[in-house]
Parts: structure tokens; C-alpha cells; sequence
């Protein structure tokens, strides 16, 4: 086995790590779902996956081709409703963490996947819309979020708010009456990012290996503040590979 | 009681021009079969109703079918864009279509108010996004109790939902399993209702995580054999994931599109 | 997750005097075997919610565990009144029992609402009826889209709510079948919650009309067979009703009540 | 079989009659239960049974010892939950027909089972309470009361207001935003009464053979008005009556 590994693989591999075992944690498709499964499949047995489906404590053996593959049913300790995952499991604050991906995101961690450029009725690029994020990103107890860093998503401002941050800064939150915390914590394909206590300001405390502080400024649409303590990311383990990439092997065989 | 017809009568009895109608499935039980034949059928001017609009609605709109789109999620799970509805949007093409845009957790209380016969549905959501600034279907209302502040939406009333299930027996009581979604809501908050079905049986043998609609809540039933795919019925079929991965490059060209709705709907057999 | 515990230490630990105590079960899975550890470990002062208060409400209330009663229906089902439930309102014995009354729908949706994180729920309900007169807790409230008015009812969450269920696994996750009633909502509705079963199996075997409670979603869990007697756990046993005929005379008198709770409850070999 | 049958047997087959095959009937514990099976065990095999414990279309073959009886759950087309039965069957108005009994009933055929004597708070009697009346003399269809007739029974106004009748009179229901249509008819062990059409008086219609009106206005506490044209009731069928004492002895049977 390889200790090459991509830039995708080090950011899912530092994603997963965030999760802790037994917390329940609010899963979207996609790398969202990639790193939940490889942080099960890893250093958290116990972590409680929940799709927007309905499915509860779903155990898939496999990556599930969408957010209703019937692997989740099969496996899930309950399968409820939509309206019941949301109403009585998302909104009372039951779900420690939401895991969301992003189109855009800006320096207070607030998610655009609405629209982009032009205005809302005549838009550049019309993006698939909220689905479960707003509600998943003010009622988790914590957000973490996965994106990978470029000028097109790591921006000033995003142009249209799907999913709340920090809002405009520091107090909005409680202004708005968002009972989660938000955003502990951003991985991208260069490092993480942290909320700075004081501003809320997308901060970087950490890089992968091998990137510089030059190359995440330089993917960064903001001034982009740097942590005075500033760590490497240990990169992915022999183990966190291989589980990641046989992982990656049985969507495709899923999928034919 | 639900009327047994074929999915050409269901769709003709039930589905008008200028309707609201609501095609649901979360991602299971998707109705594409129903839909094709409203494609085929030429309704026009709908106002599409439907949490995750995929593949299904992606055909709808290339087709002209849609007026309007209410929804809370638009693109093809696990591949990317739906290039018909991103066409429309953009472009207007094949003709405008009209958006209102919800999250998740409102469409589903919406399907919970109108099924409740209630007016409204009251939701912690929507709270510091722009999602409040483009419709006006998205309000405050104050708890009188505490003061407290929250958001309210208004009930959803299709004057048609179309949901594909499991089986049905011969009385036409309904059952599903699974990932049954927001389908219960969907069928009781509509004025009329269409449900195509894997297989009609004699009995409905219970199944754990069964969802049963019985046939007095059910305007009709159509037996429509592998009615969801290229998604997927529990229990009959997997989900042809080849076919969204593919649909991406048919749907990109309008003409490519068109032709091939013209090879695999338009000219399809008329199921039974 | 879930603790496992003893009867007796679930109670010990998690209904303390003073609580809103919320015991449920639709005629059918209802905790007597709690209950009674209730009466047995003293508690006081309690605020006891229920839908449908029947004999082990009239055994906790004529033991004087309780302070108040929120419910919608309180009478021995099938027999007819509850003699110490009567005595309690009537004559304040042993104490004086505060009400609140509402209709079941009005109490199903407090529930609800509770579970939901939610300070209300909206409904149809109440209108007309005199019950309005007697609570702050129920009121009117303008729907934003129709200006249509209609009831508000606050949220419950109880204290501690106990439920009795048919089986748990050694993780704590509770399955219930047939008759489920409210209970889910009883328990996501609480702060804690302790529910009782018949028995703790190594795999929890999927059960057609199952309600699940994952364990991350209860506090603990005792191991009580024929804990619901003499009510019934589907599956496991069947309704003593000769047991609720027989109360009514047993319950008619105060010292006859007191000497068969002394007997039958208080002098009872605590539950393992 | 024999012929004689006591009043509460005429009133059963009587309030059974009322029920139309195929409709949707809530059902109460008590009398109308055992009227609603006696229906479907007779002219209205298709008669859809739902109970407040959540069974929908239950067809218990011997009469159920409660309302949450397991026999309800064996033999529904659907279990749902308490909440379900109330918000999203019964509230909509999908129910045809409401089947009540009461302790009190007044000339407007508003019903009392909450509190009888004194006031509220220091009631003579302190009776069950609304339960699920409320909401189904509310939102079905028509309802259908089942009581006995006396003069504790039949009183010119309740003492207290659980469930609405007509309220005071006309147009109360409309005023009040109730959505369904009301008590259409009244059985007792003495006959059948309607309310008026202009006034929404319950008004004396039939008599159960062998009944005076001199009876049924001695057994009202208040001026009962009686419909010109007064019919009898059919007295009970041999079928009806047999089917009857069929089903009450698979009561005791199953209460042993």
C-alpha cells in the first residue's frame, strides 16, 4: 500500500477525523458522507449516522449511492419519515454535529448553495438549492464542513445565504435565535480552518503537509487571517488509506 | 374506495393542465413512470410540486410541462446539475419557469399541514438566510405563549400527488416500505391522488417499516411493474445508478435530450 | 446511550418529588410495575401527565404521590369511573389534586410539540367547549397566510416520562409494537426518560407496525416482565379485564383501597 | 331465538341502522362500539372502523374490551400513532360519521361529560372528561349521538360544554368555524330524535315500539317538540338480535 495520497484523500481523511465516536452526527451525500463512513469504519464504531431520509444509526458496509440508498434502511437502527427526522430529531438539538459540503463559503462560515453571480431571478449559476443545510446548520450542536479551497468558493461574501455561519460576526447567532453552535471547524484540500473566538473569522490553524501559507492565501477571497500556532495535519495512515480507497471501491462496484 | 385503472387512465382521469401537482419519492420510490406518461398525456402549464426534483422533473421541465417549480433541493443525487431545470432557469428554454424555493424541513411541514388540514405549519427554520426574501410564502409568527418568535409556512394542497409503492391488494389499500419519505403527507394533502405499484396482491402481507395508505384515503391505483425506475423499490429492485451517471451527458444538449425523450418516452408502449 | 438498570433504580434515579411525571400507554403497554415502584419509593408533589389517567393514576393519586393532573381522560376504560381520582377532586383526599384538562387531540399535539422543540402546537380543537374557561393553556392564534384562527396549546415536556415497551436490546434500543399510542412523543418530549420491558434480547428482530426508540435517545431501561399488567404487552400477554372490574370495587372505599395497595403494591417484592 | 329484547338492545340495533356500509365511522367505546360492529356484522360489511387508539378499518370479530383492545391493532388495515389518528384522519374531515355517547344532553344537542352539579372547580359529580369528543363532534362528517333518556340525561342546557352540538342555535356552528355538520341524529332506549332544520332543536321523530310520546316527554327537561309525522321504529330483526347477543357474549368470553 502507498503512502501517496491526493489532496481529496487528505481532506476526507482530516474530515473524518473530526468526528467523535458515539456522537451523533447528521450526514449529507457526497465527501460528507465518504469521511462519516471512513471515521466509522476507523477510530468511531459507535458514531450514530443520520440521513435526511429517515434513516437512523444507518451502518451501511458500503458507500451508499445517495442519501436513500437502501443499504441505509436495511442497516438503520430506525427508518422514520422525513418530516419525523427533521421535526422531532434535527429541530429539538438532538444531532451533535451536521456535516455539510459547500458551493460557496465566506469568512464567517456562512454556505451558499443557492445561486451564483447575476441576482437570484437571473442567476450565472443556478446551484441545486437548501435541501436539509439551513435547518442542519442552526439546530446541530456543531457544523463541520468540507469544501475544497479556491478563489471560487472561499470568498468575501457569498452571494446568496443558504445555510447561516457566524452571520456578520460575533453575537448574530444569538440574534437570530439559532440554538446550534455553528461552524467549529472547516477542511479543506489545503488545511483547517477555525472561527477565531473574538471576530468569528474563518481562520487558518492548520495546513495539510507540503502546503504553504502562501497557497491557502492564495485560494483564500478574503484577507485570510493565519493562527500564530499554526500545525501540520498528520497525513492519512497506511490504515486511513486503505479503509478510505476499499471504501471508494465498493461505491463503484454499488454502482455497476 | 381507490379505483383500479391503468397508469394511461389515472393520468388522464386525474393530472390536468394548470395543476398542481406533487411527484414524490425520497430518492426511493420515485414515480418516473407516471411521469412520462404526463409527458406523453402533453400536460402543460403545472406547477411541479416536489422536495428533491431529480431526473424525473430534470424531463418535466425540457419537456414544457412546468409553468412553475416548488421545491427545496434540484439536482441529480450523486452525479451533479439537472441541466433541463439550470436550461430553464438561465435560459427559459423550453419555456420560463417560475421558482419557489423552500428548504427541506419547510416542504416537509408544508405536506404535514396540508395532510393535517390545517393552513399553516410552524418550523424552526429559515432563521438568517435569504430564502424569506424571495417568496412570500415564508412568515414569523410568535408563540402566544412565550413570545417566542418562529417561522411559519403555508400547507401544501396538490390538487394531484402521484407516488409509486410496493404493492397494493385488489381493494386498492396501499402499502410501502423503506425509505418511505414524505409520501403519507404528500397523498393526504392532495385533493386527488394517483399511486402506481410495483404488483397487486391478493393480501398485503405486513411488513416491519410498512407504510399502508388505505384505499378509501386513495382516489386510484395503477399496477405499474418497475414504475421507478431508474430509482429503486425496496424489496423488487436496485437503483440503475448507471442511468443518472448517464443522464448527465443526455440532458447537457437540448437536442440530445429531445431525441432521447422522443426514442424512450414519447414512442414508449403505453404500460397496460 | 441508554443505561441498563433495576426498577428500582431507574425510578430512585430519575422521578424525584415535585416532578411533571408523564407515565403513557394507550390501554395498551401502560408501566403499572413503575408505577407502582413510584408509590412504593414515596414520591410526592408530582404533577402527573396523561392522556387517559385510568387505575394506576387513580393508585398513585389515592396514595398521594400527586399534586396535579394534566389530562383528557380520566375513567377505569370498558368499567366506568375512578373512585379515587373522584375522591381526590370531590373531597381532596388524601390531598387536594389540581386539574388541567384538555381533549386528547389538544394533549396529543402538547406532546408533539414537545418532541419537536417546539413552544406550541396549532390545531383544530377546543372551539366552543368550555374547557377554554378553565386553562391558560389553551388559546387562539391567526394563521399569517388566511388570517383564519385557530387553537395554540403549549408544549409538554415533562420531567421524566416512563413508558413500557416490549423488548430492549443490551444497547438500550427499545422496540414496541401494535398499539403504540403517544409514546414516542412522550419520550422525546422529556428531559429523561425511563422505559421497562418485557425483556432485553441480544438482537432486536424487525417487527411490522414496530415503533424503535434508539438507545441515544433514552435514558435507561429496566428489564420488568408483565410490567404493564394489568394492562397488556402484545406478544407477551393479554388484558386481565377482570382486574379492572374488580377495581371498582376494590377502589370504591377508601380503606379497602389502602389495605389492597398495602397488600398487592407496598408490601410487593421490589422488581430485580 | 326469541322475539323479546330489552330497550337497550332496541337502541343498539336502532344506532347501528344509522350507519351507511362503506363510510367511515369514529368510534367511541361503549354502546357505539357495539352498535359499529353490530353494523358491520350486518347491512354494512364495508363500514371502515377507526378508533382513537390509532386503528384504521379494524374488524374485530368479537367486540373489543377497549378502545386500545389488541384485537383493534390485529385486525386494521393501518396502526398509526394517537397524534396521526387526530391530525391527519380525523382533524381534515375525513371521517363520515362521529359516533358519541354523553352523560348530559341539551336541546341543542350539546354534550356534557366533564363535570355534573356544583361549579368546575367543586363539582357533584366529576365525570371522565372530553377525551377524543371534542374534536370528532367537531370535524366529522355528522355525528351520531347514543344515549340513554332521562331527565338527568336529557337537561334543557349542559352543565358544562365538552363537545358542540348547534351550540345556541342556528348558525353557531358556522360562527364558531366548526367544519363538520353536527349531530344529525339522536338514539335513545325510548326513540330517535333530529334536530329541527330551522331551529336545531332535537325534535321527538320515532318512537321504539310500545314508547309514548307522553314517555319521551316525561324522560326530557325540556319542552321536547315532536315531528308531525311520527313513524315507529322497526323493532329488532331475529338476524339483528341474534347478531347482537352473539357479539356481547364474545365479550365475556374474551373478558375471562
Amino acid at each position: 500500500m502507498s503512502r501517496e495520497y491526493t489532496s481529496d484523500e487528505m481532506m476526507t481523511v482530516a474530515a473524518a477525523r473530526q468526528l467523535r465516536d458515539g456522537s451523533a452526527c447528521f450526514v449529507g451525500i457526497g465527501l460528507p458522507s465518504t469521511a462519516a463512513n471512513l471515521a466509522r469504519a476507523t477510530h468511531a464504531p459507535n458514531l450514530v449516522l443520520i440521513y435526511e431520509s429517515g434513516c437512523l444509526g444507518a451502518k451501511p458496509d458500503r458507500l451508499p449511492l445517495s442519501i436513500g440508498d437502501g443499504i441505509l434502511a436495511d442497516t438503520a437502527d430506525a427508518v422514520v419519515s422525513v418530516p419525523e427526522v427533521f421535526n422531532y430529531w434535527l429541530q429539538p438539538g438532538r444531532i451533535d454535529v451536521g456535516f455539510l459540503g459547500a458551493a460557496q463559503l465566506d469568512r464567517y462560515g456562512n454556505i451558499n448553495t443557492t445561486v451564483i453571480g447575476g441576482d437570484y431571478d437571473d442567476p450565472k449559476v443556478r446551484l441545486p438549492g437548501a435541501g436539509g443545510a439551513p435547518e442542519i446548520a442552526a439546530s446541530c450542536g456543531e457544523v463541520v464542513v468540507v469544501v475544497r479551497q479556491s478563489l471560487r468558493t472561499f470568498i468575501d461574501r457569498v452571494d446568496f445565504v443558504t445555510s447561516v455561519g457566524y452571520g456578520r460576526g460575533p453575537g448574530d447567532r444569538e440574534r437570530l435565535g439559532l440554538r446550534g453552535g455553528g461552524p467549529r471547524v472547516v477542511i479543506t484540500d489545503l488545511g483547517v480552518l477555525k472561527p477565531d473566538p473574538d471576530t468569528c473569522e474563518l481562520t487558518l490553524t492548520r495546513l495539510h503537509p507540503g502546503v504553504t501559507v502562501e497557497q491557502a492565501r492564495a485560494a483564500t477571497g478574503w484577507d485570510l487571517a493565519v493562527a500564530g500556532d499554526l500545525a501540520a495535519v498528520d497525513p492519512p495512515t497506511e490504515h486511513e488509506l486503505a479503509v478510505l480507497r476499499a471504501l471508494e471501491a465498493t461505491k463503484k462496484v454499488a454502482a455497476q | 374506495m381507490a379505483k383500479l385503472v391503468s397508469l394511461a387512465e389515472g393520468v388522464a382521469d386525474l393530472v390536468r393542465d394548470g395543476d398542481v401537482v406533487a411527484l414524490e419519492g425520497f430518492t426511493h420510490l420515485i414515480p418516473f413512470a407516471a411521469g412520462h406518461e404526463i409527458i406523453r398525456q402533453g400536460r402543460q402549464d403545472l406547477t411541479l410540486v416536489r422536495m428533491t426534483p431529480d431526473v424525473i422533473y430534470d424531463q418535466l421541465i425540457g419537456m414544457g410541462c412546468a409553468r412553475r417549480l416548488v421545491f427545496s433541493w434540484g439536482g441529480n443525487p450523486g452525479v451533479g446539475s439537472l441541466h433541463r431545470f439550470r436550461d430553464a432557469v438561465q435560459n427559459s428554454w423550453p419555456v420560463p419557469l417560475e421558482l419557489e424555493e423552500h428548504s427541506h424541513a419547510g416542504m416537509a411541514n408544508r405536506y404535514v399541514a396540508g395532510a393535517s388540514g390545517l393552513p399553516f405549519a410552524v418550523l424552526r427554520g429559515y432563521t438568517g438566510t435569504d430564502l424569506p426574501r424571495h417568496t412570500t410564502n415564508i412568515k414569523t409568527i410568535t408563540c402566544p405563549f412565550t413570545g417566542e418568535v418562529l417561522t411559519a409556512v403555508p400547507a401544501l394542497r396538490p390538487d394531484v400527488t402521484v407516488v409509486h409503492a410496493q404493492r397494493a391488494d385488489r381493494a386498492g389499500n396501499v402499502q410501502m416500505w423503506g425509505i418511505t419519505g414524505v409520501q403519507k403527507e404528500a397523498v393526504l394533502a392532495a385533493h386527488r391522488s394517483l399511486v402506481t405499484v410495483e404488483e397487486i396482491v391478493d393480501e398485503l402481507e405486513p411488513v416491519p417499516g410498512q407504510v399502508v395508505l388505505p384505499s378509501w384515503a386513495v382516489t386510484a391505483v395503477a399496477a405499474v411493474p418497475a414504475g421507478s425506475h431508474p430509482s429503486y423499490a425496496q424489496g423488487y429492485s436496485v437503483r440503475d445508478n448507471d442511468f443518472y451517471v448517464r443522464w448527465d451527458a443526455i440532458s447537457r444538449d437540448r437536442d440530445t435530450f429531445r431525441e432521447w425523450m422522443e426514442q424512450h418516452v414519447l414512442k414508449a408502449e403505453v404500460q397496460a
